[in-house]
């Protein structure tokens, strides 16, 4: 199984890279599409226009764009992500700062996004065939007519404002100091260090934002999961298992589950990759400080070097969890494993 | 939407988690300790205060570091580590300055004269690493041609030519006195990263784009704030600083929507302040198209109504500007208005062959959400010049598009523009705005060039206070720019919290108070 | 006596067009223990549907209208789920059709076994042990391997032995074994029918069988009930069903079914097919009535009492009819096989061969290929009929594909009237396509359901070198229709509205429409009832005649084949072991595959041993 | 018509999803065509003295703004209503452009497999890599705003989804016997990739269609809600939301109707997309996503 398993990460990690090299490539033509100056933004007043001219030079803007994308990937490979215009700073210090809280919240919304769609697809399949199916059928349909950013404003409204019991303001509360910064993660630092209020002052925190990514997954894995649950129940196996006397609940939960959880796990991997895309939005009404909120102000800014970079790293992102999710789907199906 | 069903469970699930105990009392014991929470808008791009001029973090900056000078609510100078100056030449090309001697960093250590130089003359002209992290005050201070430290507490600059800003400058962006030693000792990273200054407060936790944890600095030269502890959230989205202050999450929400300032002010408990700002919002316009003619741009300026703008946008708070600086501030020329009138506009119009059924056709552009109700006053506008006969077609432009049309020159007709200037300098306001060597202005119009020329390096104060509204009167006469209003600051605040409001729009928490 | 199972007067009911309609009636029948009672019909005679009633898992529509059914002297039809449930698997045992799918592809051997062990009450510690020796039981090779193996690493032989020894792990009073071999290779169903008789032998266990196999339900069966829409129409020892059947459907069903020996006969083919569902209710009488080819009006009309024709032979027809011998259902003698002229072949293939994969990885490393066929050679002269036989995974298939040009061959060459067609160039494609057509195995896959008859049958008028206008694409089909035996109003149904058999037919008619000189088939009639294949057997048979028309004809059936096929080619694994004139190589196989092949289908004769217990 | 397209059709009709769908979808684009005789007010008309009225029925509402008024004073109604033109357009022709993009490409895979699918696949996991929002960022910051330039980036982002789903259907199809059976028939290329394997994943297709629909409406009030949509003179749902929302607590109307706008004409679409999965017994996992 770990020896499967590797070799299906060694040869994610190698498709990896030449889809990395693609899409860094894709997003340097398009992002040089349109004529935008991000230089004179960021000047002072009494900058002359040699001065921006010279710090043109300075990030290499005055090259053609083959050049340019050269020398990005050159340094790229020295681990070097590049210089933000607007902040001065290195841009893998802004990311390695936003990438953590980002992968907490999608942690948190994932997990949160499969317990509800889970525990929604098995009480659908259990009701199959009643008005309470067609009901929660129905509302999933209403649930996915709803974009998240919409959720997060409705959910901010209604449990932040009108009935105040969840923060949505950042990480932590004001009062709440930080953490010593051990992984950078900050659920972990806190168990790490201890940190009980900011434990749970952070997992607080996360409840909404995680939240308006759920309610987007959950209907899917819901509907997902149980229209696979009504095809396995169909299986001859699960017949078979009947007519060996074997009770309902256990042919649910022994037999019909583990195969019905096979399309829902690579739904679960798309969607985790889209879930990335949600947090953009999530994290600019949250105020969270994540690779969202980097990407917007970098958009905002022009920033080209950490729009760069953090598309980028949410491609790397997407394929981590890509791979992850392949893990564990190989983990779940014999069948996979016994064919690599 | 939902069924009853699921919202309840929802419901339920949540108010679970409510009951871990999430905050409601958590926030009360804080406030109690002498907390102070702020929800401000925008965060630093980094610690290094010499690094990036951005104004709308100035107020960030201020509460760590030190200026040589600072203003007073009204925005009038005021002594900071500065307690005197003037030139010792006369030909303004030598400023003494005098130091405080009761200046210590947080690190504790004394600020001297030496760390003036540093900050003004050795860390701007100091070899630029690969990868152009230039500081902003090199290109500032560009004209400061050595530093002489004659005292601890006594420093002589001297310009390469002259610099009457400079004073100005002294309290407006860049400009914070660092320490020499520490950076020099822990590099400039290390510094971004734990930055000191002499500042009120001392920065103890800093999450990126999340929250500043301030905590007061018992040896300050002006006294130890009344707020021992600082927490400034960084909240970019307008609608969740107004739930944050709803909620009662925070004691002041920064520059929330007008009309939501208006609405949290009459809610009990709450008090709001709406008020026009040294910022101002102008038309960026250029002699291109449609504008070529003088008289088109004149009718342009005399068609739109700023007042009822100011009223449908801002509660009326936004002073309607003639000339391109605040009201009240030197650069502004006494008893000047350029009225708002449709008959004008439309006898204008006429001269050159149009009128509201022969309407000429100009491009105008305006960013959409860089500055408040930016989007919205563009489509007023366009509905005003409608009326006279001028048919604008409006597009979004993002800053950075605008910045590269402005430099290469292909900018429309007009573009809707805001520019923060929060040390009311005319300098700033007409300086960059009009003078067409700047890279900021749009109006490269030749005879704006010699009047600005010759004002840069004026010495004579007077003579330059009144040589920009001079100028500033003739640039609204001739059609060179179209003001509108000043930008307005908005500040909601719990009852429980004294606000010192700045007229430049600083948020300064070191002059706030907590009521007993 | 006692009695295992007990039906008395059983009846299931359905909706269908609004009506109540019996898919089952009149079902009387009782077992013993040690028993085995075969169950016998057509496709939708309602055999499955009594296995369903005994687990009480009909489908939701269906429910028991009338009788009884009784287990060990307790109620089937009246029990408590609870007792159902603590029945199923300890008394009562269930062997499924399709052993690949009856086990949960994600749990190993010993977790299926386990569970069901756990459900009888065996401990923990001993289960493994106790697997172990319950797969041995069923000749399994080295169980121990197999615990922690998952189902797909097994062949469905394997499987099936798994599946039949959890049947019998519990001791069951009764099993239940539902087409047990149908989706197995000929070879291993003769194992697993000896290893289900041994194991219901030794523990005296009933035995209900259901199969569509007449001639195997006799070797396999104590007593055989035949079963026609529903209606059991023929019940009695399976000796004297055989040998001295009385209804006419039971005679027409073995006239249908080609001898593996013996004189060759025409096979006598009822017309049409067993009705669906949906027409019973129209039936009230004697559902065989339409089709029965000594009916008289009173059939349809009225049902018939029971008739015992002593011996325990009861058959359920009209009086007059069961006596004698009637001319319709008697077989008529064939002409000799379709003897091979001296032509040149049409078609000549010389070493051809086919291996899949075997490239390299990206890393250079070689992976394993498959063998599909190893380098063969065969020709076919015009009409000429030429049987392929062999099992699963013997490469038959492959060959067809390779013959039409829809794969490439890895090695070899093929040649139509001796022109070069192995590569697929437009030119070869020609010659290729003007002289060969395919009528594929799968009629469901190979109709496209979005297309009606007429426009399946002249489909090749579509192409660019053939395009036709609509009046002659419909006379052409009007006239493909009439050679195929089909009715002319079938021109505008869809492939939804066809059943089975004349789906094969259309399918065969498409094949025509470019008269083809040579006919590759590829299994046409494995997924057909006996009745219906001889209907489509006959059919080429007489196209033969007709058109003069070449055969390669691929099956597993070597009845069939010998029906057919003047000269006969075996394949194993992708090689062919032998080849020859069909009777010389069926009278006297030289291959130990063929002979193993031969032996494994069961004998026309009841009397003869079958299946022979392996050394 | 076969009759199993006559059955999936009358499933279509009797299935309460797809005619609730319908109904909805009907009057949207009735709404739209008609809009000019429909609106009270032009969409544009600014009302400076009536800003932020509440709808008619509530305390100080006026009748001539049926539904309030918003920032600049004008109709809500009117905006609606016009709004539903630009969703419509967007919905349309996004969604198709993304269809047809997407299920050429996959035609083209699962017909000719080989080095043609090898390209095809590796440019969706290409395009996978990218989550759908970061990568309408990246396009509209590289293409700037605008209703084509949304529709553009649509179609560029989301023909993947058509693309991943119709592949793998084509390559199950191609597997069909009758596809063989339309080569022996000398067809060529073309003509089976448009009489058979086309018609094959055509319910799948129409499926997705609508599913997709409801998708570019989201996008396009994602866009909008971050100021890179439609022109500054259009009047578009998204915008709507993005502008009320700075008085969301104000002026609550502002936000409820065009959301509510946005809700209604996605469900259809989802209701459609629903029901026709239903009907046309296409098994296909819907996934969503771009939002």
């Amino acid at each position: 199984m770990t020896r499967i398993a590797l070799q299906l990460l060694l040869r994610r990690l190698l498709l990896a890279i030449p889809i990395l090299l693609c899409v860094s490539a894709l997003v340097f033509v398009i992002l040089r599409l349109l004529p935008a100056d991000p230089i004179a933004m960021s000047l002072p007043p009494g900058a002359t226009p040699e001065d921006v001219e010279r710090l043109k030079r300075d990030f290499g803007l005055d090259r053609s764009i083959p050049a340019q994308y050269f020398i990005w990937l050159g340094k790229l490979l020295t681990g070097d992500l590049g210089t933000s215009i607007f902040f001065r700073r290195g841009v893998g210090e802004l990311v390695s700062r936003a990438l953590p809280a980002t992968i907490e919240l999608v942690a948190a919304g994932l997990t949160l996004g499969v317990i509800l769609g889970v525990a929604g697809g098995l009480a659908m399949f259990a009701k199959r065939g009643t008005a309470a199916e067609q009901a929660i059928d129905l509302s999933t349909t209403g649930l996915m007519a709803i974009p998240e950013f919409l959720w997060a404003i409705l959910l901010i409204l209604f449990l932040g404002v009108a009935f105040p019991l969840l923060p949505f303001i950042g990480r932590l509360d004001p009062a709440v100091t930080l953490p010593p910064t051990i992984t950078g993660f900050l659920l972990l630092d806190s168990l790490l260090s201890g940190r009980w209020d900011a434990l749970r002052s952070a997992l607080a925190h996360l409840v909404l934002p995680s939240l308006a990514l759920a309610i987007g997954l959950a209907p899917l894995v819901m509907r997902v999961l149980r229209s696979s649950l009504l095809e396995t129940i169909l299986e001859d196996y699960i017949t078979q298992a009947r007519l060996r006397g074997i009770g309902e609940r256990r042919i649910l939960i022994g037999h019909a589950l583990k195969n019905a959880a096979l399309p829902t796990i690579s739904l679960i991997g798309v969607q985790g990759g889209f879930m990335f895309g949600g947090t953009v939005l999530v994290e600019m009404i949250f105020a969270y400080p994540g690779l969202g909120n980097l990407m917007v102000d970098a958009v905002r800014n022009h920033d080209l070097p950490v729009i760069q970079a953090v598309a980028l790293i949410y491609c790397v992102l997407v394929l981590a969890i890509n791979a992850i999710v392949d893990v564990i789907y190989l983990a779940a199906n014999p069948k996979l494993r016994a064919a690599s | 939407m939902m069924d009853r069903r699921s919202l309840i469970a929802r419901g339920a699930g949540l108010s679970a988690l409510a009951a871990l105990g999430v905050p409601r009392d958590a926030l009360a014991q804080a406030a109690a300790k002498g907390q102070l929470t702020l929800a401000y808008p925008a965060d630093v791009p980094t610690w290094d205060p010499n690094a990036r001029s951005l104004a709308a973090v100035q107020s960030l900056y201020k509460t760590v570091f030190d200026q040589p000078l600072t203003q007073n609510p009204d925005i009038s100078p005021k002594p900071a580590l500065i307690t005197k100056w003037g030139y010792v030449d006369d030909k303004g090309l030598s400023l003494g300055v005098d130091l405080r001697d009761d200046v210590v960093f947080h690190d504790g250590t004394p600020m001297t004269a030496a760390d003036f130089r540093y900050s003004f003359f050795e860390r701007p002209r100091a070899p630029v690493p690969e990868g152009g992290r230039r500081l902003d005050t090199s290109f500032l201070w560009r004209r400061v041609k050595d530093i002489e430290v004659v005292s601890p507490t006594r420093a002589i600059i001297h310009f390469s030519e002259p610099m009457p800003s400079a004073v100005a400058w002294f309290y407006f962006l860049c400009s914070y006195v660092v320490p020499k030693a520490y950076v020099e000792r822990v590099g400039v990273d290390e510094f971004a990263r734990k930055p000191i200054g002499s500042g009120p407060y001392k920065l103890v936790e800093y999450q990126q784009g999340a929250r500043i944890v301030l905590e007061a600095h018992d040896k300050y030269w002006g006294g130890k704030p009344a707020i021992p502890r600082v927490t400034i959230e960084l909240v970019r989205d307008p609608t969740a600083r107004v739930a944050a202050i709803e909620s009662r999450r925070v004691d002041v929400s920064i520059d929330v929507p007008i009309r939501e300032a208006q609405r949290l002010g009459a809610i009990s408990g709450l008090t709001s302040s709406i008020d026009a700002i040294t910022d101002i919002t102008l038309l960026q316009i250029t002699k291109n198209g449609g504008f070529a003619d003088d008289r088109v741009r004149l009718a342009a300026h005399h068609a739109i109504n700023k007042e009822a703008i100011s009223k449908a946008f801002f509660a009326g708070a936004a002073t309607p500007i003639a000339v391109p600086a605040a009201k009240g501030t030197p650069g502004y020329p006494l008893n000047f208005d350029f009225p708002f009138s449709e008959e004008k506009a439309i006898a204008l119009l006429k001269e050159v062959g149009h009128g509201p059924q022969n309407p000429i056709n100009i491009k105008f552009s305006s960013t959409n959400g860089a500055f408040p109700s930016d989007f919205e006053v563009a489509r007023a506008i366009v509905a005003m010049w409608k009326k006279v006969g001028i048919n604008a077609e409006l597009e979004t432009v993002e800053p950075s598009t605008y910045q590269e049309r402005l430099r290469a020159k292909t900018l429309p007709e007009a573009t809707v523009f805001s520019w923060g200037n929060t040390s009311a300098d005319p300098e700033m306001y007409g300086g960059y705005l009009l003078d067409p060597k700047s890279i900021f202005s749009a109006m490269k119009s030749d005879d704006l060039g010699p009047i600005f020329a010759a004002l840069l390096v004026e010495t004579n104060e007077e003579k330059r206070i009144a040589g920009y509204r001079a100028a500033h009167q003739f640039a609204a006469e001739k059609g060179y720019t179209i003001p509108l209003y000043q930008t307005v600051k908005t500040i909601v605040s719990q009852n429980g919290v004294n606000i010192v409001k700045y007229a430049n729009g600083w948020t300064l928490p070191q002059t706030y108070s907590q009521k007993s | 006596m006692t009695v295992v199972l007990e039906a008395k007067g059983l009846a299931v009911s359905t909706t269908a067009g609004g009506r109540t309609v019996d898919v089952l009636r009149n079902i009387d029948l009782s077992l013993a223990p040690g028993r085995v009672l075969g169950l016998v019909g057509e496709s939708g005679a309602g055999k499955s549907m009594i296995g369903r009633v005994i687990a009480r898992n009909l489908p939701g529509a269906f429910s028991v209208s009338r009788g009884a059914l009784h287990f060990d002297g307790r109620d089937l039809l009246t029990i408590s789920d609870r007792d159902r449930l603590a029945l199923l698997g300890r008394d009562i045992a269930f062997i499924p059709q399709e052993p690949l799918t009856a086990l949960n592809p994600t749990l190993t051997i010993a977790q299926q076994f386990g569970e069901h062990l756990e459900r009888l009450g065996v401990p923990r510690g001993e289960r493994r042990a106790r697997i172990v020796s319950a797969l041995a039981e069923v000749r399994l090779r080295d169980p121990q391997t197999l615990l922690d193996r998952y189902p797909f690493q097994l062949s469905g032989g394997m499987c099936q032995r798994v599946l039949i020894a959890m049947a019998f792990a519990g001791r069951p009073k009764l099993i239940v074994a539902d087409e047990p071999t149908t989706a197995l290779d000929v070879s291993t169903q003769a194992h697993i029918v000896q290893i289900i008789r041994r194991m219901q032998r030794d523990t005296g266990t009933a035995l209900l069988f259901i199969t569509h196999d007449l001639r195997l339900a006799a070797h396999v069966c104590d007593e055989i009930m035949v079963l026609y829409a529903g209606d059991m129409i023929e019940r009695g020892p399976a000796r004297s069903i055989i040998n001295n059947p009385r209804h006419p459907y039971t005679r027409a069903l073995l006239a249908a079914n080609p001898a593996l020996s013996g004189p060759r006969l025409r096979l006598a083919s009822l017309p049409d097919q067993m009705p669906a569902i949906s027409a019973f209710a129209d039936l009230p009488g004697c559902r065989f009535a339409p089709r029965c080819p000594v009916r008289d009006p009173a059939c349809a009309a009225g049902g018939f009492e029971p008739l015992s024709l002593g011996d325990g032979h009861i058959a359920r027809c009209a009086p007059g009819c069961l006596s004698g011998e009637t001319q319709a259902i008697a077989p008529t003698a064939l002409a000799p096989w379709p003897v091979a002229r001296s032509d040149a072949p049409v078609l000549q293939v010389d070493n051809l061969s086919k291996r899949y994969g075997g490239g390299r990885t990206l890393f250079g490393a070689e992976t394993p290929g498959v063998n599909a066929v190893l380098p063969m050679s065969l020709s076919v002269r015009p009409g000429e009929f030429v049987g392929v036989v062999g099992e699963s995974g013997s490469g038959k298939s492959t060959l067809a594909r390779l013959v039409m040009g829809l794969e490439p061959p890895t090695s070899g060459a093929i040649r139509i009237d001796g022109k070069d067609v192995t590569k697929d160039a437009p030119q070869a494609r020609v010659i290729r396509l003007d002289a060969l057509q395919m009528v594929f195995q799968d009629p469901q896959s190979a109709l496209n359901p979005r297309r009606p008859v007429q426009s399946l049958v002249t489909q090749a008028m579509e192409s660019p070198r053939r395009r036709a206008d609509a009046v002659t694409r419909l006379s052409r089909a009007k006239a493909l229709l009439t050679e195929t035996g089909l009715a002319p109003e079938m021109l505008d149904r869809y492939p939804a509205q066809l059943s089975g058999g004349q789906k094969q037919r259309v399918n065969i008619a498409r094949a025509l429409c470019v008269t083809p000189r040579l006919l590759v088939a590829d299994e046409i009639v494995s997924g057909l009832d006996v009745s219906v294949q001889a209907q489509i057997l006959n059919l080429l048979l007489d196209l033969r005649e007709a058109r003069d028309i070449g055969l390669l004809f691929i099956s597993h059936d070597l009845a069939v084949v010998r029906y057919l096929c003047a000269r006969v080619i075996v394949m194993q694994n992708g090689a062919v072991v032998e080849e020859g004139v069909t009777e010389e190589v069926f009278a006297a196989p030289q291959h130990p595959y063929t002979r193993a092949l031969l032996a494994a289908v069961p004998p026309d004769d009841v009397d003869q041993p079958w299946p022979v217990e392996a050394a | 018509m076969s009759p199993r397209a006559a059955a999936a059709l009358r499933r279509c009709a009797q299935s309460p999803r797809v005619i609730v769908a319908a109904i909805i979808l009907i009057a949207a684009i009735a709404v739209a065509l008609f809009a000019p005789f429909l609106a009270p007010h032009s969409p544009q008309d600014q009302d400076l003295i009536n800003t932020l009225l509440p709808p008619m029925w509530a305390v100080g509402g006026d009748p001539s703004y049926p539904l309030g008024t918003d920032t600049l004073g004008r109709c809500i109604l009117s905006r609606l209503i016009y709004g539903a033109r630009v969703a419509l357009y967007v919905a349309f022709v996004a969604a198709t452009g993304a269809m047809l993009l997407g299920a050429a490409l996959a035609l083209l895979a699962s017909y000719f497999g080989g080095w043609v699918d090898w390209i095809v696949s590796r440019m969706v996991d290409i395009w996978m890599a990218f989550p759908p929002v970061v990568l309408a960022l990246i396009l509209l910051v590289g293409m700037g705003a605008g209703v084509n330039k949304v529709i553009l980036a649509i179609v560029l982002i989301d023909w993947t989804r058509f693309c991943r789903v119709i592949r793998s259907e084509g390559i199950v199809v191609m597997k069909r016997d009758y596809i063989a059976a339309a080569r022996l028939s000398s067809f060529t290329n073309l003509q089976i990739m448009l009489k058979e394997l086309l018609p094959a994943v055509s319910p799948l297709l129409i499926t997705l269609l609508s599913l997709e629909m409801g998708i570019a409406v989201i996008v396009e009030a994602i866009m909008s809600f971050v100021g890179l949509s439609v022109e500054p003179d259009v009047a578009a749902w998204g915008v709507m939301i993005a502008d009320a929302r700075q008085t969301m607590n104000q002026a609550p109307w502002g936000v409820i109707f065009p959301v509510f706008a946005i809700f209604l004409l996605v469900l259809a679409f989802n209701l459609m997309g629903d029901g026709l999965r239903r009907a046309l017994d296409t098994r296909l996992l819907i996934s969503r996503g771009a939002a």
